[in-house]
């Protein structure tokens, strides 16, 4: 699902790359864990893929495509293969939950009906039934994150990309929101997703990939946070 | 329900700079008031050379009896020399440049008299004898003046050749710098809207960059993301357009209709009719320069 | 250390919205020209009403030989009848309203005929007999002109009174009428001004809010936050009145001063001293535009 | 140093108080942790101190100055006395790491020559001496919290409050900035840290105050982040 080919990233000249000599391949339907420092090059990891970043050195391959050719009219319909979640959820203040969710299925031109469906459905799914109309502000952060997978997953993405997902929210919330990921894994979304939380990573036993100063030091199945320390 | 999500967007981003809007609005209106009163200026230009050029004619004056021009030491001009002059105009060498000769009597020069003078008091005391006789020739080209002058000046009878153009000339000067003052004006205030509605697009986009980024992480086009900013830029550079020719059409109503038309009968004016025709040029203009400052920023701050 | 502060603020602040700095500068340029050329215009009517209402007098025309006006089927007004004109002009009743009477005889009608039109053919023909008598009354309070027409006119002698004044009117007319064209057009821009100032700041405070937020957590005084906001504002309307003055300047100069004062000398123009006088008026009003955004804009976008 | 009475804060007409009848007494040089779940009213609380919101009912005392009569012109003094520290850092990008933290004495007007011999000395106390001429972005997020709490302290304030300074931080370079806080603390400096780090809260074993739905439910000298659980 996502080849990294010896990727390096050097933000700006002169500067140590922010990833250096990256050679990864994350399958259809895994679940994986990058786990690092704070500046080891997790969100840089993500960025590529997303192709927010092109890399200074190698090639990234996402769902089979090199991103490398990809020209730029198309990388929307790229990110419409990829759905995101961020600590500090992005969700749309001025929005209640439903349209925060159905924006992701209007701007690539979805019929009404079709939003009309999907979006209560997947509010469901996500354990939000029923609060459709609040506004962002008026959910807990674990609610408000449980918006924004709704959000990343409406559209039934191959790749989810989760950058700290559970960074702003509390133990008991994070532990909801890792079994919400796990379950959208579960049906056939590869998951990648970027965490300091040990606790979380050690608890899961997934496939975890570290990464030191921008290289990989540690590609381990069913691994946990701490083991190269 | 594209369509209705794109125009709630651009429902959002005119309400939320809703003074940036306005000024948009207001400097596209003034500035293309101008370039509407150039173009103007420019037509009553074009009118009153059709007009008059057509007109106008070679004045050659022919000796009065008390004359101090020594050309003109020979007293009156005899019928016999009005008649030579009358032949050397109507000359194969001269025929091809003119159209037709015709003699203003002193009756009829002192009928024209009155006719611009005559609610004056002293004019009333000027006698047909004061007056003085002259050949009007029109010409088949206006610009070959000279030709004619050249052969007639000094000939025997003849006072002064005058070609009535010259009188025409300063008040062409005067529109023709009015002209470059409106057009001066209006390229200033063209400069000032493309770089508001640049502004304008680019407040629009910060205001929204937290939206526009996550329409772009849910993988909307960049046609789809850009176009609101367009839209918002193009309806108020619209608006300015026909405010403008609103401003020209009541203009032209009230100052030229209704009031110079009315006092000054011999000039023939731009109309209410010419506005509507400037108008859509100034829609149009209003249009491409919102295009063109879309671009320009839309390329630098809402890029995927 | 604060000073430099602020300066590399306001620096980094114009910097980075250079466009919208440079259209305000635009728009504050071009509405203070407007408001410059009102007040010119002014000055201008100003400057002829003191000059010319000083120099008008009532005409008192006296009848010619040869007049078809009822009043003066005595034919030509007899030296005596000019006489008793005077005696009532200078009489107890009229002497506080007349400042001074004077007679002008034909010759000096003539004399002031030639000197207005010696240059057209015609006038040469036309002789001192042809000319009229008139008596000349200048007014203490031109306003009360009523008055002394009342007493006169229908006397023996008397063709017509004709207050000069009334010829001046359609002048001062398209001269009051440019001065509230040049008046809304000026109102119109400040009103764009303003309205681009209060973005201008706003778009500034919001591309700094960022930088803003962390001075007001450190403790910065609010005075300390906005002040480079403000000076940012008034900088550029200062810029735009110092355009606004320049331009007036040149344009006087060029159109008034270079040309107009050369072919019609019997104006007293204003003249680049004027623009002088005014220059400082459109600072303060540039300023206190500036100001008035400040307030308005700031209270809204960076409050503690 | 910061006394609440009974104070409530409600934010938009309707919704359920961030912050319901908290009474509480933090006296000088002490070190707090405010913990509780996503929401709970943490951040609302510290905003309350800094009065950049007004409690809805009761009262706020700040280093004896009741807040209530504090008119608005005198909240920049009163925020002199306070430092703050955020979990995203909140530095200026575009400047380096001297200015970032001079930028603090500069703003309140003090003389050059002070700002001179303090910056470096507080640079030198947090441990990023030689590093003065970096920017923001040529650091690691550690090394960025480091200058954030070195801009809070370089006025040497009675009162440092820190929002989750340690959320965007691996566990490592947690314990780092904790360790700093803790010597700031040393210094006499009274400090209130809102957190959900179960293990940095356990591993202190200072005064924790737990907040749950706004209301003040436990605080306990020398308390650990589950006890309420
Ligand atoms: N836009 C950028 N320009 C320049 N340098 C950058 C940029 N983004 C990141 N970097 C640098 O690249 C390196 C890796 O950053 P990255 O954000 O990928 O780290 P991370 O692992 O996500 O860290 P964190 O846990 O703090 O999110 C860091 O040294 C950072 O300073
Ligand atoms: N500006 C605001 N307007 C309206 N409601 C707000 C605002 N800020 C916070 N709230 C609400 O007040 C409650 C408490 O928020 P607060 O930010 O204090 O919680 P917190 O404990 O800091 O949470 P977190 O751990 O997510 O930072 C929440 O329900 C939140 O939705
Ligand atoms: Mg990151
Ligand atoms: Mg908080």
């Amino acid at each position: 699902m996502i080849r990294f080919k010896k990727v390096s990233k050097v933000y700006a000249r002169g500067a140590r790359p922010a990833l250096d000599q990256v050679s990864l391949e994350v399958g259809r339907g895994e679940f994986v864990f990058l786990v690092g420092a704070s500046g080891s090059g997790k969100s840089t990891f993500l960025r590529l893929v997303l192709r927010e970043e092109r890399p200074t050195h190698g090639s990234v391959f996402v769902a089979g495509r090199d991103l490398a050719n990809l020209s730029q009219w198309k990388v929307p319909q790229l990110r419409r293969q990829i759905g995101c979640v961020f600590q500090d959820f992005r969700l749309l203040h001025n929005k209640n939950v439903f349209d925060n969710v159905a924006i992701a299925l209007q701007v690539i031109g979805k019929p009404r009906h079709h939003v009309m469906t999907t979006v209560p459905e997947t509010l469901e799914m996500v354990g939000l039934a029923g609060k459709e109309k609040r506004l962002p502000h008026e959910l807990s952060g674990g609610e408000q994150q449980r918006v924004a997978i709704a959000r990343a997953f409406v559209n039934r993405p191959a790749i989810i990309l989760a950058d700290e997902p559970t960074g702003n929210l509390d133990p008991t919330t994070s532990v909801g929101i890792m079994r919400l990921l796990d379950r959208i894994n579960r049906t056939g979304t590869t998951v990648v997703m970027a965490t300091h939380d040990d606790e979380i990573v050690d608890q899961m036993r997934k496939r975890v990939v570290e990464l030191v100063d921008g290289q990989m030091v540690r590609d381990q199945d069913r691994g946990v946070y701490g083991a190269a320390r | 329900m594209r369509l209705q999500f794109v125009l709630s967007q651009i429902g959002n981003g005119l309400r939320r700079n809703m003074a940036m809007a306005v000024s948009v609005v207001l400097v596209t209106f003034i500035s293309l008031t101008f370039v509407g009163a150039a173009v103007l200026l420019q037509m009553q230009v074009g009118n009153m050379k059709d007009e008059w050029y057509d007109r106008v004619e070679v004045s050659i004056y022919l000796c009065p009896p008390d004359s101090s021009v020594p050309a003109c030491a020979g007293g009156e001009a005899t019928e016999q020399q009005v008649e030579q002059l009358q032949d050397v105009l109507t000359s194969d060498s001269l025929s091809p440049y003119v159209e037709e000769v015709f003699l203003e009597t002193k009756e009829q020069a002192f009928e024209a008299f009155q006719e611009r003078f005559g609610d004056q008091d002293w004019a009333q005391r000027i006698t047909v004898d004061q007056m003085q006789q002259s050949l009007r020739v029109s010409l088949v080209d206006p610009e070959l003046y000279q030709v004619v002058a050249d052969e007639v000046a000094g000939r025997d009878g003849v006072e002064e050749v005058i070609d009535q153009r010259s009188i025409l000339e300063p008040l062409f000067l005067v529109l023709n710098r009015a002209t470059v003052l409106a057009a001066g004006l209006a390229a200033v205030m063209i400069v000032a809207a493309v770089l508001l509605i640049t502004t304008t697009i680019r407040l629009s986009a910060m205001s929204r960059s937290r939206e526009t980024s996550i329409m772009r992480l849910v993988g909307a086009s960049n046609f789809f993301i850009q176009l609101p900013f367009m839209l918002e830029g193009a309806i108020a550079a619209l608006l300015g357009a026909v405010l403008a020719s609103t401003g020209l059409w009541l203009g032209v109503r009230s100052i030229i209709e209704n009031w110079l038309a009315e006092s000054v009968r011999w000039v023939n004016f731009v109309n209410t009719g010419d506005v509507l025709v400037v108008a859509p040029l100034l829609v149009a203009i209003g249009i491409v320069l919102a295009a063109i400052s879309s671009l320009v920023s839309l390329s630098r701050y809402t890029k995927v």
